[in-house]
């Protein structure tokens, strides 16, 4: 490739579009710092002893539902979506979570004699 | 509607061109590797149908067995022992291992081979685009790339069934730690050996369907004509909508359970293996830790929405043909779609019914009882719904409707011996018996295999431009409809009996099978099931001659054959490339049948309202248009 | 309730021998008038509209159909039997046979273990302590890999595919799977429940007719699940007795076989070994 | 008749088509590791107790590695931002970084990772033969302190006939440090930087052997959990990898001349995808290298 392609963008609707990304880029960077925080907080949680290895696996999904939700609020743009979006994602949700719970009930209610 | 609904686009002159040249595609880029939705639609349907009549004939390979045990195959037996292999039918002999794999792959085969790429695949991709009158798919090379890898799973099940030992054996359900140590030992390759290569068969189709669901949804979401609102889709595109739902939610886990399967097969972890078993007298050698449950609440966590999978697509065609047969509206249109939405939303927190002997404590089951009851409650208010649209009609009996009206009652009975499954207490009794059996292919065989037909003959015109023979039709119907009862209503009464299913000797061997019911024993009814299995293969081949016969020389067809309403009958027949001629404008609910003050009796969607026109007050609103 | 109980014999349903099982019986005569009651009432009206409505009958179809909301309280009512049924019979009914085991004293405790294609029985003798099992002593006369070394095992008793209880008593069996799943099903007793390696799923019932009965494995474990074939027999006190003494001189002379197998059952060579020749396609009866 | 609104959106949805099926695609995959996590939790808590490795992962390395994963989504979402302003070349860097950072995530797995663990052995003690091993496991020491006791000793294998010459009656096994010192505090909880074998040899019977095995997916049901997650996991880079690589070729400037919101359009659809997989390491990393 020897010179960058060249584009006409829209002249004065496209302006505005670029702007508006442009006011972003910097929220994109300050995200993946915390990011990186976020990291290395996990990584130092896990040597804090908080009494019993569940509290320990709490707090860490904790932090990594905090990261999660940056990711999906920010870089998916998911703070701001269509609606249909959000229906499909908490349709996903709801479904995920009743997999996990219900699975969890069966497994933790096993006919026992007494 | 206003008109930034409008499916103009500024590139339109320029594509109308590309379309131009698109006609000339060579022969395999239209037939074969094509990308779109209405050929793709005959290529599954055409290939599901084929697999629906192996899955059949593996079937009545097993008729025989359980008739007359231990007896050798007349005829075709030798020859078949030496296709299989040995260890299959040695002198015509079935053996009990190829009785399972026969078993184990009908249930794949008809289910995942046979009847979802039929009922959703291609019904879903032929009709849905024309019905919401869109000119194709929203990714029509995701489309060819879901057949494609359907088409690949295909082949491997097929293959399986030449590999050393034979196809998979432990049942469609595949239950680990069974399915784990099956087919692995000295005389089995690791890798070609049946329940391998059904697990990586599995994983082709999972992502065929996977795929395909998500252009359906969409498709229907984004491609509908202007003025088509939710409200007015035909119920046929709900049904499948929701379907598409159904496969992109529940697929996955098994998807998951699969891989770890997989895994535990070929790198010998133990995701499905408790500690300390031991088989063929021996431990095994495996670290173990894993849990036999795991698998089944992955599976059935698919396994349950997909029974929906195969039943939705079903009542959709039936509705279609209902109310065009009987020349009147749906009867409470919005009841039904609401029926499907939380049928489609309950299905996925009822799969431990499957589960009730699997050591499942009081608090559990009592939850999973009340959810598949509440789950029969919009099954019951479809079904109602459909009988009562008939009061009132003007019913044609031609054979689409009577495969239509055929299906109501068969679902009806499948569904009613549902209920007594859905309390654990009372499937204490019949759980894993033929009760079972004849519970769920009442629904699927006299029921969905029936709605195909009729959904066959119905659209037939559509895709080929001419029609079925009538007359054919008919001698195909009526010993279809015999045939089928006499197969599975004397299975009711071996299930009620205390016969279980997956039986090889067909119960020979055991005493509860030789009580008396209705004057035979157990054991002797399935002389009369399986001799009613064959008479129907026989009453398939009408079917057959007349589809391929009919492609060539049927009638020829006009646009709209039976004065129906919805948008795939403004197209021409068949469509061209792109469908429409101009972009089609809904002005109308779907089932405008004998409006009043009309001199015939349909009023398509895509006609406009007339200033005279009395407007219905059950007419549902449009729905606002947000942005 | 005998009017009810029509229902399931007309349908084939062997007599019931267990004290719990009327129950189950009657939430399946229930079951089965309601889905009947609902299949005649349907399908006399689909008949009637399909013969009443057709187009050489009817030949301009209404378009407002039915306006009355004779649906709606169809639904109701359905939604109203089911309802009652639930809470009503089958969770109470659950409940009691999953929360409420008999007592230990009152009862005969066997240990059942399934396998390929075998239902081992272990009991734990007059001294009512089990023996230890171990994986790694289990060969082919000791299949379940009791451990002769321990004391409570000296007087245990383990059959094969035989189990015999007393009348009268309520049985409470634990079961187990060495290998596969299994379904331990005893259709006259109506109870059933798997048997899952890896874990131990205890069942109760309570024999009321002397007789001999069939163990059904009711789920797919291989090639031999056709014939896995266990016998029970209800004896009666006396017998009873009788059959434990016969047994406890046996375990005493053989002190590290056990009994061998009455029945001739396919013994378990599993998955593994496709080019084995099939069994007899009906494994001999009792 | 054409397909609509593969670029622009349509008005009642406000969305293009490949966006709706991205979020589709999405959903089904929140599903698949949905799946794949439930197995593993409940995997984890059925585990008896010393059956559960701990701190036997690099989590320095494991770091890096997921910070190399943020960077890329980071690096992605500014190629995307590029394009929607219509700076090509700002947009080439960006996925030339992504790409590289996908790749270097593979690479140390495959080419450090993987191999460190086959590398690896460890063997489960029976139950009764536990107090014959009691200086390599420590478990007095560890009952006192309300520990969960210890089962396994790992290490490095010096005889690797040993795993399949049954004439061969004893594993000898440079120990790793916890096993070699197994009552210093030190080693009560995970290490935190990869610590090599020590020179101290065990020699353990295979008659008190429960079960042994290199650290291959067969070893427990923490690695067979752990390949498959973080396999499946390498797939999808793997796959993210491969598209982008596609676009940052003269495909995607072509494209761009032609089209270049199009080009925008797809680059946020692998985008989120992309985004996705980096969500889901999110949740495995702490999963599996820290607790
Ligand atoms: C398309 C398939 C399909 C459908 C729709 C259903 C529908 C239902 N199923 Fe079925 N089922 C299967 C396919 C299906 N099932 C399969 C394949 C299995 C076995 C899997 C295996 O183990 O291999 C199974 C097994 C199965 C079990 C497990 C049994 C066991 O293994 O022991 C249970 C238990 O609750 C159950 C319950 C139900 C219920 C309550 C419904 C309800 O949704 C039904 C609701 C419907 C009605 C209530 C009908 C209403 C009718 C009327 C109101 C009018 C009637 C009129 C006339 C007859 C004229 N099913
Ligand atoms: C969708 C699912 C489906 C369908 C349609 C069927 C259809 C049939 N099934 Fe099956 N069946 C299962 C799913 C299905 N089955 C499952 C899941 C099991 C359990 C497996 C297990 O235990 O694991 C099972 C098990 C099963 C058993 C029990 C076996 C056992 O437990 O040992 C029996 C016994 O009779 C049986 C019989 C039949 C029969 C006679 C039909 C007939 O109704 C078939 C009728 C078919 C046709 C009429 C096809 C016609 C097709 C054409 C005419 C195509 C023409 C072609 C062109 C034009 C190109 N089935
Ligand atoms: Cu054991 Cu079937
Ligand atoms: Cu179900």
């Amino acid at each position: 490739m020897n010179n960058p392609p060249d584009v006409s963008p829209d002249p004065a609707e496209h302006e505005e579009y670029a702007h508006n990304v442009a006011k972003h880029v910097k929220g994109y960077l300050i995200v993946g710092a915390i990011l990186l925080a976020g990291t290395a907080l996990t990584v130092a949680l896990s040597y804090v002893d908080f009494g019993n290895s569940k509290t320990n696996i709490a707090v860490a999904m904790l932090v990594a539902a905090i990261k999660v939700s940056f990711v999906g609020a920010i870089f998916m743009h998911l703070a701001a979506e269509k609606r249909l979006i959000y229906r499909v994602l908490i349709f996903t949700g709801v479904f995920v979570c009743a997999l996990f719970w219900l699975t969890y009930l069966a497994w933790y209610n096993p006919i026992v004699r007494h | 509607m206003d008109s930034s609904t409008s499916l103009e686009t500024h590139h339109d002159t320029h594509h109308r061109a590309a379309a131009h040249e698109e006609h000339k595609l060579g022969w395999w880029r239209t037939y074969i590797f094509s990308t779109d939705h209405k050929m793709i639609g005959i290529q599954y349907g055409l290939c599901g149908l084929i697999f629906l009549f192996f899955g059949f004939s593996l079937m009545m390979l097993m008729r025989w067995q359980l008739a007359f045990p231990g007896q050798a195959l007349p005829v075709i037996g030798n020859a078949l022992g030496h296709l299989f292999g040995p260890g299959s039918m040695p002198d015509g002999k079935m053996t009990p291992e190829f009785y399972n794999s026969l078993g184990a792959m009908h249930g794949t085969i008809m289910i995942f081979l046979g009847i979802v790429p039929v009922a959703f695949a291609a019904f879903g991709n032929f009709v849905v685009p024309l019905q919401i009158g869109a000119p194709d798919m929203t990714f029509p090379k995701i489309n060819a790339a879901s057949f494609w890898a359907f088409g690949v799973g295909g082949v491997i099940m097929l293959t399986s069934f030449f590999v050393p030992g034979g196809a998979a054996k432990g049942g469609w359900t595949s239950y680990a730690p069974l399915s784990v140590v099956a087919d692995t030992g000295p005389t089995f390759h690791p890798f070609w050996n049946g329940q391998t290569l059904w697990l990586f068969g599995f994983v082709f189709l999972i992502t065929s369907s996977l795929l395909g669901a998500i252009n359906f949804i969409t498709t229907i979401i984004q491609l509908r004509a202007k003025g088509l609102t939710w409200m007015r889709l035909p119920f046929f595109v709900w049904t499948q909508f929701v379907t598409a739902f159904l496969l992109v939610l529940a697929f996955p886990p098994l998807e998951a359970a699969i891989i770890m399967q997989i895994m535990d097969r070929v790198a010998a972890t133990s995701f499905f293996m408790p500690t300390g078993m031991i088989v063929n007298g021996a431990p095994l050698h495996i670290s173990g830790g894993g849990s036999p449950l795991l698998w089944q609440h992955l599976f059935w966590f698919l396994g349950h929405p997909e029974v929906y999978v195969l039943i939705l697509p079903a009542m959709g065609i039936t509705a279609e043909i209902l109310a065009n047969n009987s020349r009147k509206p749906l009867w409470g249109y919005k009841s039904l779609v609401f029926s499907v939405l939380v049928l489609g939303f309950l299905s996925f927190i009822v799969w431990a019914h499957h589960m009730w002997l699997t050591g499942m404590g009081s608090t559990v089951s009592a939850f999973f009882q009340t959810t598949t009851l509440l789950i029969s409650i919009p099954s019951v208010i479809i079904l109602s719904a459909f009988f009562i649209s008939l009061w009132g009609g003007s019913i044609r009996f031609n054979v689409p409707m009577l495969f239509a009206t055929a299906f109501l009652p068969m679902f009806g009975i499948g569904g009613l011996t549902g209920i007594p499954l859905a309390f654990n207490s009372a499937d204490l009794y019949l759980h894993d018996t033929y009760y079972v059996i004849a519970h769920f292919h009442y629904i699927v065989a006299p029921g969905t295999i029936f709605a195909l037909f009729a959904g066959i003959y119905y659209w037939f015109p559509k895709a080929t431009g001419r029609m079925m023979n009538e007359f054919w039709g008919k001698v195909h119907f009526w010993p279809s409809l015999i045939c089928m009862n006499v197969i599975f209503l004397p299975m009711f009464l071996q299930g009620m009996l205390g016969m279980h299913r997956r039986w090889y000797d067909g119960g020979q061997g055991w005493n509860v099978a030789g009580e008396t019911v209705w004057g035979q024993t157990g054991f002797q009814w399935n002389t009369w099931i399986s001799s009613a299995a064959w008479i129907m293969g026989l009453a398939q081949i009408p079917f057959i001659i007349n589809f391929f016969w009919s492609i060539r020389h049927g009638k020829k067809a006009k646009e709209n054959p039976w004065d129906a309403t919805t948008l795939e009958w403004t197209a021409p027949s068949p469509p061209p490339h792109g469908n429409f001629l101009s972009a089609p404008v809904a002005y109308r609910g779907p089932y405008e049948y004998s409006l009043p003050g009309r001199d015939v009796d349909f009023t398509m969607q895509s006609e406009p309202i007339q200033p005279t026109e009395h407007v219905r007050r059950t007419e549902p609103e449009p729905e606002p248009v947000h942005a | 309730m005998f009017s009810l109980a029509l229902i399931n014999e007309f349908l084939g349903q062997p007599p019931n021998a267990s004290e719990h099982g009327y129950q189950i019986d009657h939430i399946l005569e229930f079951c089965h008038w309601f889905m009947g009651a609902l299949f005649v009432g349907w399908s006399a009206y689909f008949i009637y509209v399909l013969i009443r409505f057709r187009k050489r009958r009817h030949p301009t179809a209404d378009y407002h159909g039915v306006k009355s909301g004779i649906s709606t309280h169809l639904e109701f009512s359905v939604v109203l039997i089911e309802a009652v049924l639930l809470i009503g019979f089958a969770i109470p009914l659950w409940a009691k046979r999953v929360n409420q085991f008999p007592e230990t004293k009152d009862a005969i405790l066997v240990h059942a273990i399934g396998q390929q294609f075998n239902w081992n029985f272990h009991l734990p003798g007059p001294d009512g302590q089990f023996g230890r099992r171990d994986v790694h002593l289990v060969t082919n006369s000791n299949p379940l890999g009791l451990d002769y070394n321990d004391p409570a095992s000296k007087d245990d008793i383990v059959t094969m595919n035989e189990l015999h209880v007393p009348v009268n008593r309520p049985v409470i069996i634990e079961l187990s799977s060495k290998d596969v799943i299994h379904n331990f099903a005893l259709v006259h007793m109506r109870i059933a429940q798997d048997a899952i390696p890896g874990s131990l799923i205890p069942m109760w019932f309570k024999p009321i007719k002397t007789g001999t009965y069939e163990i059904i494995c009711g789920q797919l474990c291989g090639l031999g699940h056709y014939g896995m074939k266990g016998t029970l027999v209800v004896d009666s006190p006396a017998d009873y007795q009788a059959w434990l003494k016969e047994r406890a001189e046996l375990s005493g002379t053989q002190a590290a076989a056990p009994a061998a197998p009455k029945t001739a059952n396919p013994s378990g060579q599993p998955e593994g070994k496709p080019g084995e020749p099939a069994q007899s396609p009906s494994p001999s009866g009792l | 008749m054409e397909i609509p609104y593969t670029v622009n959106t349509r008005p009642d949805t406000g969305l293009w088509n490949a966006k709706v099926g991205i979020w589709l695609f999405l959903a089904s995959e929140v599903m698949l590791f949905g799946g794949l996590f439930s197995a593993y939790i409940f995997l984890r808590l059925d585990a008896e107790p010393g059956m559960w490795p701990h701190g036997l992962l690099n989590v320095p390395v494991g770091t890096m590695n997921t910070a190399i994963l943020i960077a890329s989504s980071v690096t992605v979402v500014l190629a995307w931002a590029s394009l929607k302003m219509r700076r090509f070349w700002a947009y080439w860097w960006y996925m030339l970084i992504t790409i590289l950072c996908g790749i270097t995530f593979l690479t140390v797995k495959l080419v450090y990772e993987w191999p460190q663990k086959f590398d690896h052995f460890g063997a489960f003690i029976k139950q009764e033969a536990l107090e014959k091993y009691e200086p390599y496991l420590g478990n007095h020491h560890l009952e006192e302190k309300g520990l969960a006791p210890r089962r396994e000793i790992t290490g490095h294998l010096h005889n690797k006939a040993a795993l399949s010459d049954p004439n061969i009656k004893e594993y000898d096994i440079a120990l790793d440090p916890v096993n070699a010192d197994p009552t210093n505090p030190a080693n009560d909880r995970p290490h935190f930087l990869y610590q090599p074998s020590t020179d101290k040899i065990a020699k353990i019977e295979k008659e008190d052997v429960e079960y042994a095995s290199m650290f291959e997916p067969r070893h427990s049901a923490y690695f067979a959990s752990y390949f498959t997650i973080t396999g499946l996991h390498g797939l999808h880079v793997l796959g993210g990898v491969i598209v982008f690589t596609y676009f940052w070729l003269p495909i995607g400037s072509k494209l761009y001349k032609r089209n270049p919101e199009h080009l925008a359009n797809r680059v946020e659809v692998v985008g989120l995808f992309w985004h996705f997989v980096d969500l889901v390491w999110i949740f495995v990393f702490p999963l599996f290298y820290l607790l």
